[in-house]
């Protein structure tokens, strides 16, 4: 049952040392609210789950608190590459990390498999391609009709999966709009989960009947956070600041430059400073 | 006719190869370029889909990420991240898979994973995305790139997906019913497989590009079709429909604000 | 490509004798005119595949238009059951035919599987159910990674698939709303598809970006029958007759009443007749 | 105290076991109005789910079918039905299935398939539609039916949906993990499995029923528990909430046109 709370509180009530955990966000909607108050509070020892690390993990990992990653596309959208996450990889700074690598369609199938309780996803992948034969988690089976082999990867089911969302209503129901990726899944794989959104609304009427919705008894807490996707963006409310995501390029290059850019823009901010982060967006 | 830059050349000679009927998966980059000058110009009727779920979109810029707003406001309609992978990717229904690459090989097996071994990569790039699936699940696939001998290279250093494997019928041995890649569109050259061998040849060169050219920046013996063309340069609509939306582009993805 | 065209044109044109063939729609917009229009061109051997048969598949096969019905649901909704698909299973009148008999579950992945282009369907189904054991299409897979043993039947994909829908655009896009059901699922898992509509308009600006939408280049024909799914209703535009599904239960326990509401009501009428069907509901 | 009927008993009975916290897997006719009675009386909270896709309904009306427009009109968000039995149903989301029955034995499985061999039935009924799964998928399950001896039989003529098999922990040996039925609710008496043996007991008697009319009316020798209460006859709140619900149900399923 959501219960609302301030984001310090909502994350520390759901996420432990050495979770399992997911961040979840296609290229819209991405929490990075919530993922700066997981680095305030320093968990350690976590795995990371998701699709599209991009700056938001980036930056987890620069502050060494991933034992590993799972993940299908470790790029800096549009821009390039993640340079906190290649000097874990390269060169093991600032500790070593384990990756467990995918191809997007197997990620989306094992979040679909996870919130459907199942144990993997069967999916036709990886045919010719190389990570199947460096990853011990693709596996495959025969369908018992035709014979055709087809590839497995187990489902992705998170201790704890954190999204940001467009709005609340009072009872706790979040409504996710536009490009919604894997979020749906993301929460109904997770034991719990924890969402940010924009404002809170008494209801839900004269919304799509067939919009994405999440019932109120499918999340453990909710925290208002507007702006709290930044420098992603939240469709109807603000746009992608691109200018944020090309400079991460240049801070993330940096060990000093980083570690000087979390201390003022993370560790010694806080959820309110989000909203300002939007306001001209 | 204009001067145009070999980049400019690529986009465009790429775009030719689209039509109406074709239901596109864009990458970002190059073939995101080429799929919309192709909508712009003599192909409106295309629909161009992004793996972020984003369907029929026909975005005013061209997007920085495969999530953009914009592709989501312009799309027909947007479906979830698991449903554009499982319905429309695996469901057989895009006809042209367009991919870009960090390493290609002469058969259009591509890499994007990493340089270097796999367990102690020299360079760790972003990996494949959607790319393992969309290289087998499309109808057929178009590859764009700038040419270079650190990107055409006689061996790729990871499958990231598969093209035409060792050549030859290697798709069908592992049970892929596509086609793989069909064409290959650089800033120097347009290529395409050889029938048997399934090795990418040259058929046509941009104007004012040699042979010589071609070979200085790929790392493998070119090969060329029999009979050698002159990729047709690009039309005054096409070279001011790309120009534009460069222009277009750059303006709106100068926003934001940073730190 | 969607094409517009009369009703009887798009029903000539794609459905075949011997075909495989879904009309779908899960107890709303159901594709009562369009399975009116078979009827009347007098089609054979045709396999039907509907999770919910209701009176649409009860009156084909009383007409001895079917060999063999794939079927969850076998039931006239909130009334009883389905006295013509008895009469064929029971006592072989018009003719005797196949079942293959499912859960609601297996059909609802099978199509699934279908739209996915996969050969079968994987889930957690069938356990202690005794259809596993009379329906041979009813197999069992092992999680690669787990052992548990999984139900898998094979995916449907229909030669044709008939559903009516709220919705098209000029450009032949369609745009169903309320109660989705498995539609989307079947147009796209079949080989050709033809839509019947309440209205055509010029395109779908200012409809929520994750309505469910059938883009045009996966439908084959569009007809515009007001009405085409009475007794079934379209959500925006008329409800229920629940009169007339009770009424079928007294229709169909009779062959000859039978026969003589088919001769009126279908064989004699022509999609026209809808509208005025739906005019005061 | 007004008086009552037993098929009121029953629907009131079943809805007191129902709790603000539980989500419904609903099934038609006595399930759901026992569903919305809870509802509209000690349950507010209560999330219905009907199988064609809609969650969080509150319909003024019982529908007739389980897709009736009042019910998506209510909801709170409508899904495909792929992703009802898949995230929904199979995902553990259910706490509570309804189910009824044509036929069910001592151990809680349900016949809703044929009366007679499965190859040649004496009368085919509608089959299993969502039951096989929402008997093992949902986190537990009750069980409405009015009782008669060809219905509450010895044995079923199939087993369309599992409850307890032939007892004992016969479910744990198929590997399913869920409670299967743990509450039987006739116009006669209110049932619970024994720990044990999982065999339905009478746990209580509805006001003015004899154990000779609950025998007469069951086809197994019926077993009692060590305290057999009466069950509380029905308040006028709930009386009243019932009733209220069926006329206005009978009066909007009065409407509609037929040939």
């Amino acid at each position: 049952m959501a219960r609302f709370m301030p984001l310090a509180d909502a994350v520390a009530d759901n996420l432990r040392n050495g979770d399992t955990t997911a961040f979840e966000g296609f290229t819209h909607l991405i929490p990075n609210a919530a993922a700066h108050e997981a680095i305030r509070q320093g968990f350690t020892d976590l795995t990371l789950i998701r699709m599209t690390p991009d700056s938001l993990y980036d930056q987890m990992i620069g502050m060494g608190m991933a034992k590993k990653v799972v993940f299908s596309y470790a790029g800096n959208p549009g821009v390039g590459l993640l340079r906190r996450m290649r000097d874990a990889i390269e060169n093991q700074w600032p500790r070593a990390i384990e990756t467990e690598e995918h191809s997007h369609a197997a990620m989306a199938n094992a979040y679909e498999a996870g919130a459907a309780g199942l144990p993997c996803a069967v999916f036709r992948g990886y045919r010719g391609a190389q990570l199947a034969q460096v990853n011990p988690n693709i596996r495959q089976v025969a369908c018992p009709f035709t014979g055709e082999t087809l590839a497995a990867v187990p489902s992705i089911r998170p201790d704890v999966t954190f999204i940001h969302a467009q709005k609340a209503s009072r009872r706790g129901d979040v409504l996710v709009e536009g490009i919604i990726g894997v979020q749906k899944e993301a929460v109904l794989a997770a034991r719990r989960a924890v969402v940010t959104v924009e404002e809170v609304v008494d209801d839900f009427a004269g919304v799509h009947p067939n919009a994405c919705v999440l019932p109120h008894w499918t999340i453990s807490a909710i925290a208002v956070v507007p702006g709290g996707a930044h420098p992603s963006y939240a469709h109807g409310y603000y746009a992608r600041d691109n200018a944020a995501y090309l400079e991460w390029d240049k801070i993330s290059a940096d060990r000093d430059l980083f570690a000087a850019w979390m201390k003022t823009n993370v560790l010694d901010a806080g959820p309110d400073a989000f909203a300002q982060r939007v306001a001209d967006l | 006719m204009n001067s145009f830059t070999p980049n400019e050349m690529m986009t465009i000679a790429a775009a030719r190869a689209l039509s109406n009927e074709d239901v596109c998966f864009v990458g970002i980059g190059a073939p995101s370029a080429a799929c919309n000058v192709a909508r712009l110009t003599h192909a409106p009727g295309i629909t161009l889909i992004y793996e972020s779920g984003t369907i029929g979109t026909a975005p005013d810029v061209l997007p920085l990420s495969i999530g953009d707003g914009e592709l989501c406001e312009t799309a027909l309609t947007t479906v979830s991240v698991p449903e554009m992978f499982r319905y429309w990717l695996q469901g057989g229904r895009i006809t042209t898979g367009f991919l870009g690459a960090a390493q290609i090989d002469r058969f259009g097996n591509i890499n994007t994973t990493v340089i270097g071994p796999y367990d102690k990569p020299k360079v760790r790039l972003p990996g494949g995305g959607g790319a393992p699936e969309i290289a087998t699940s499309s109808q057929q696939i178009f590859i764009t790139m700038k040419q270079s001998t650190r990107g055409m290279v006689e061996k790729i250093d990871f499958y990231t997906s598969f093209g035409h494997g060792d050549g030859g019928d290697h798709r069908a041995r592992l049970g892929i019913a596509t086609k793989g890649p069909v064409l290959l569109v650089t800033d120097l050259a347009v290529w395409r497989p050889d029938p048997e061998t399934k090795e990418f040849t040259v058929v046509s060169l941009h104007p004012g590009v040699t042979r010589a050219n071609v070979q200085e920046t790929c790392g493998w013996k070119v090969a060329y079709a029999a009979d050698v063309e002159e990729t047709p340069p690009p039309t005054e609509l096409e070279l001011t429909t790309l120009r534009d939306l460069n222009e277009r582009t750059a303006r709106a993805h100068a926003a934001g604000k940073g730190s």
